[in-house]
This record gives C-alpha cells, structure tokens and sequence, in this order.
C-alpha cells in the first residue's frame, strides 16, 4: 500500500532530543487534522517509544534511534521507532503492565500506554539486535472534511 | 528548571511547567524530595496547572512524591492536572491512589 | 569536528511538509538555548530552504528532501538541507535580491533572507544533479549558562 | 482557512490567524483578490495580528494585495505586525511601501 505522505528522522539516544522527536511527529501527524486529543496520544505514544531506545536499548552507549511516520487514505498514521540497541529478551513478559528493569525511576507503563493510546501496536525485537515497534492511529474523519489539505 | 516552590498556610506547593518526560524526570524528583526533607511539609501539593506534556516518566515523579510523603505520614496532592497528564495518569491508575484537587487551595478541601 | 548532537530528517516534496519541516528543526535546535528571535530566525531560514527545494528543485515531480542538524561547541548549530532536483545554473544570479524564476508568486527574498538571518550560509548546486545549502547559526550565550541541558 | 474578513465604517479588514508559508499563500492571494474584487472597498486593513509565523511567500501575498489596491486607487494596511513577519517584511523592504498600522483602526489614523 502506497503511503500519501511520508517523513523519517534519525537522531542520537540523548535524552535531550525526547522532546524534538516528539515534536517533529507531532507536526508531521498535524496535517491529517486530529483533535487535539488524537494528535496528543501520538506525542505520548512517541514518547513512551523513543524513551525506551534511549533508557533501555542503548543503556551505556549513544547510539541511533529511527523513526518513520507515513500517512495513509482514511486518516490512518502509522510511526516506526527502530533501534540497533539490545533487544528484548521476553516481549510478551516486557509488555506487562508496571513491568521494568529500569527501578524506582520508571513506572513500566510504557507498552500499556502505547497499545492504549494506538490503534494498533507492534513489537518486533530480537536479542542483541535490536527492537522494533510500529503503531497505526487512526484519525477520526470530521465534519469539516479531514485529510491531508 | 521549570520548577518553583512557594510556602502557603496549608503547606508547600510546588509549580512543574513545561514538557516533564524522562528527560526531566530524576531532576524534579530530586527537587521533590529536597523539598520534602527540608520542610517535612504536612502537606505537599503539586501545582501541575502549567504542564504542557507528561509521559510516564512523569508517573514515577508523582509517585515518588506521594511515596516520600506517606512516609511521613503527610498528605500529597496533585493539582490541575491538564488532560494529557490526566489520561497518562489514570492509565497507570495513579488516580486511584493520589489525591486530585482543582482551583484554590482550601485548608478545608485538602483535609477531607 | 565532532558534533555535540545531530539529527536528520528526510522527507517528500509536498507543500504540506513546510510547517513540519520549520518546526522539526527549531524543536531540535532549541536545545541551544537560543532567543526567541534566533529560534525564529532559523525557522525562517529553513522555511525558506525547504519551499526552494519543493517549488524550484522539484517543479512537477515529487522529490525527497533532507535536512541534517548539528549542534557544536559554543553553541553553533549547522543546517543543511539537501535535494537532488534540477539544480541552479547560476548560483550568484540565482543569490541576487528579488531574482526569482517563480513568478508573481515568488518574492526572490529567500536566499536574501537565509543569508542575512543566519551567520554563514553556503551554497553548492550543480545543474541537473541538485541543490544542497548549508547555514550556520551562532546561538548567543546567556548569563544563566547556555548549551545543552 | 485561517482568513476571514469583517466590514467596518473605514473599509474591510482581512485577517489571517496561524502560519503563513508558501503552502498557504496561494489561497490566501486569492482570497484576498476575491474580496477587493467583491468589495472595492476604499481601505483594505490586513490584520496579522494572530499570525504566527510568515516566511517569504507573505511578502508576496502583501505585495498581491497592495498592489490590487493600489490599482483601484485605494488603500492597504498592514495591522499589528508580530515581530516575526516583521522582520521577514523589513528584510525585502516591504515596510517603506506598504503602510502598518498598530492596535484598533481609527478613520483618522488611516486617512493620514
Ligand atoms: N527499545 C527497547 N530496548 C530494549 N529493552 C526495551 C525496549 N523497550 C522496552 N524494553 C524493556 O521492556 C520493559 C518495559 O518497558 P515499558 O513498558 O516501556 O516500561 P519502562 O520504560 O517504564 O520500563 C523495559 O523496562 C525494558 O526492559
Ligand atoms: N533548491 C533549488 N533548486 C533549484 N533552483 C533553486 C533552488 N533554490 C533556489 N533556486 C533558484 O534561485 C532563485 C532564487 O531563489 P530565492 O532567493 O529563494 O527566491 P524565490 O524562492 O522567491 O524565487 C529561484 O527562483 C530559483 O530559480
């Protein structure tokens, strides 16, 4: 399926860059005209993920985090977040809710708020590999006539 | 740092605004606890009226906040609490442990 | 020179990516510290760079576009932004106040624009082959300590 | 569309709210030709005040408009310009052509 519109960044596992990797989907996601409360589960969701690169995938080095975003008929935004970092042992154990390896700082609701905020979410992960989530949001359609303008 | 702390009669408040992710979060938290061990307030209320984002970094803040407090036998509470914060908040059930509060600061609001 | 931070971005020619691409990068660089009139200036700059590469680089097809930030020491921070459209024949000509190949519709202020807003901007471009523009932005120190936090 | 328009005693006042880039400016000088077309109104105030931001391509859209003013022998304001568009407008001169004016619009101010 072709995509009508389509973004990637890349950038360095700083922390500093969470809020710029947030923004930047943020302002992408805009142009398919979510509420402001659609366009807000996107920027957590996003947050949750590129977090995640950061805390977990590359805990002692800096390494790359990628994110695609593409846009598809019917209001239906689909975001990529990839690592090379150091995979995930047990996905189904990870995605628990209040699951963590990170202690007293991280809640491990992280994939709760992922999977509740998204349509649709994935995770793709192998040990020593690197991990891999893609998440759909479907926008509603409104009466105005939404769509990318 | 987007953070302040001001004195009233019922107690410490303290005022976030801005983005808290994790970025921010060991920050406010250490700023919390200070607060906490310096004043040993009765009560700890948490101004979140200019919180612009929060993700779930945000909840361990909170509840190292209401944690710290507990154990002195004191009362946390939280604030204004924008919709965003609230929703991220409440799919981690924190606002079924934490105490919200709306507007002024009532000494006979927060005695409840 | 190694950079302190970078990101790049990447993405397609459509108008609509104009606001995405601004507010990208000046969520990036406004990990700088900058002042409000510097994060505007940059803003207005890459606005200018990436409405070049839409409308002149790629006039009837749809092209992709990047766009790398990096931030270096003293706060500096570096934009280039790349595409691989029609190129320009004549780059001083081309620099020139209120030259402009696009019409009614064009001002012929953006390069005018990227030059006079940044610190140092460059142009390579090679006809046929694209266009890529490199600028420079020096981020004022403040008294509260700048750089990254 | 962020431009809507409104009569007063002095003429029409145009204002454009949001962004203003190449994306949207093609609507916009249309829209603006639309209404000088539709009204030939004696003033054109375009209020910006709710403009957020504006790159080159609005040097064109208030070069459209004045200069369609100007053609019916009437004229055009630029109304409470953010500092922003400003200095993207100073840039190309536009400020020694096109006349701004700040806060409400009075007869006399405009009929200087
Ligand atoms: N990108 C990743 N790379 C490696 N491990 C990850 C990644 N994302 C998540 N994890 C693992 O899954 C656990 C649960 O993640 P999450 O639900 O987001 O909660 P939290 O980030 O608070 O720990 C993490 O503690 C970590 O062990
Ligand atoms: N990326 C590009 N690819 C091809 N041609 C370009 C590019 N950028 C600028 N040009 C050429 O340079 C001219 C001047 O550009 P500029 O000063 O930005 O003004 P304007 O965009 O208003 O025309 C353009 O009209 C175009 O002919």
């Amino acid at each position: 399926m072709k995509s009508l519109n389509e973004m990637s960044i890349k950038f360095l596992s700083r922390s500093s860059n969470e809020a710029f990797a947030r923004a930047a989907v943020a302002a992408f996601a805009a142009q398919t005209d979510p509420t402001l409360e659609e366009l807000n589960d996107i920027k957590t969701a996003v947050s949750e993920g590129v977090t995640n690169a950061i805390i977990h995938a590359y805990p002692d080095i800096m390494g790359v985090i990628w994110i695609r975003v593409r846009i598809f008929d019917e209001n239906k935004v689909e975001i990529t977040i990839r690592d090379r970092g150091v995979g995930i042992e047990d996905v189904e154990l990870a995605r628990e809710p209040m699951f963590t390896t990170g202690g007293e700082e991280r809640s491990g609701m992280g994939f709760t708020i992922m999977e509740n905020f998204m349509t649709n979410f994935r995770v793709y992960s192998k040990k020593g590999k690197g991990t891999t989530i893609k998440m759909v949001k479907h926008i509603s359609c409104k009466a105005t006539g939404g769509g990318i303008h | 740092m987007p953070i302040s702390h001001r004195k009233i009669e019922e107690g410490i408040v303290v005022e976030y605004s801005g983005e808290l992710g994790h970025h921010e979060a060991k920050e406010t938290m250490r700023y919390l606890e200070n607060i906490i061990d310096l004043y040993a307030p009765r009560r700890l209320i948490f101004d979140l009226s200019k919180l612009t984002f929060m993700d779930s970094s945000g909840i361990a803040v909170v509840m190292c906040g209401y944690r710290n407090m507990r154990d002195i036998g004191a009362s946390f509470f939280l604030k204004d609490v924008p919709p965003q914060p609230r929703k991220v908040l409440s799919a981690a059930g924190v606002d079924r442990i934490v105490r919200f509060t709306e507007g002024r600061v009532h000494n006979d609001e927060i005695a409840k």
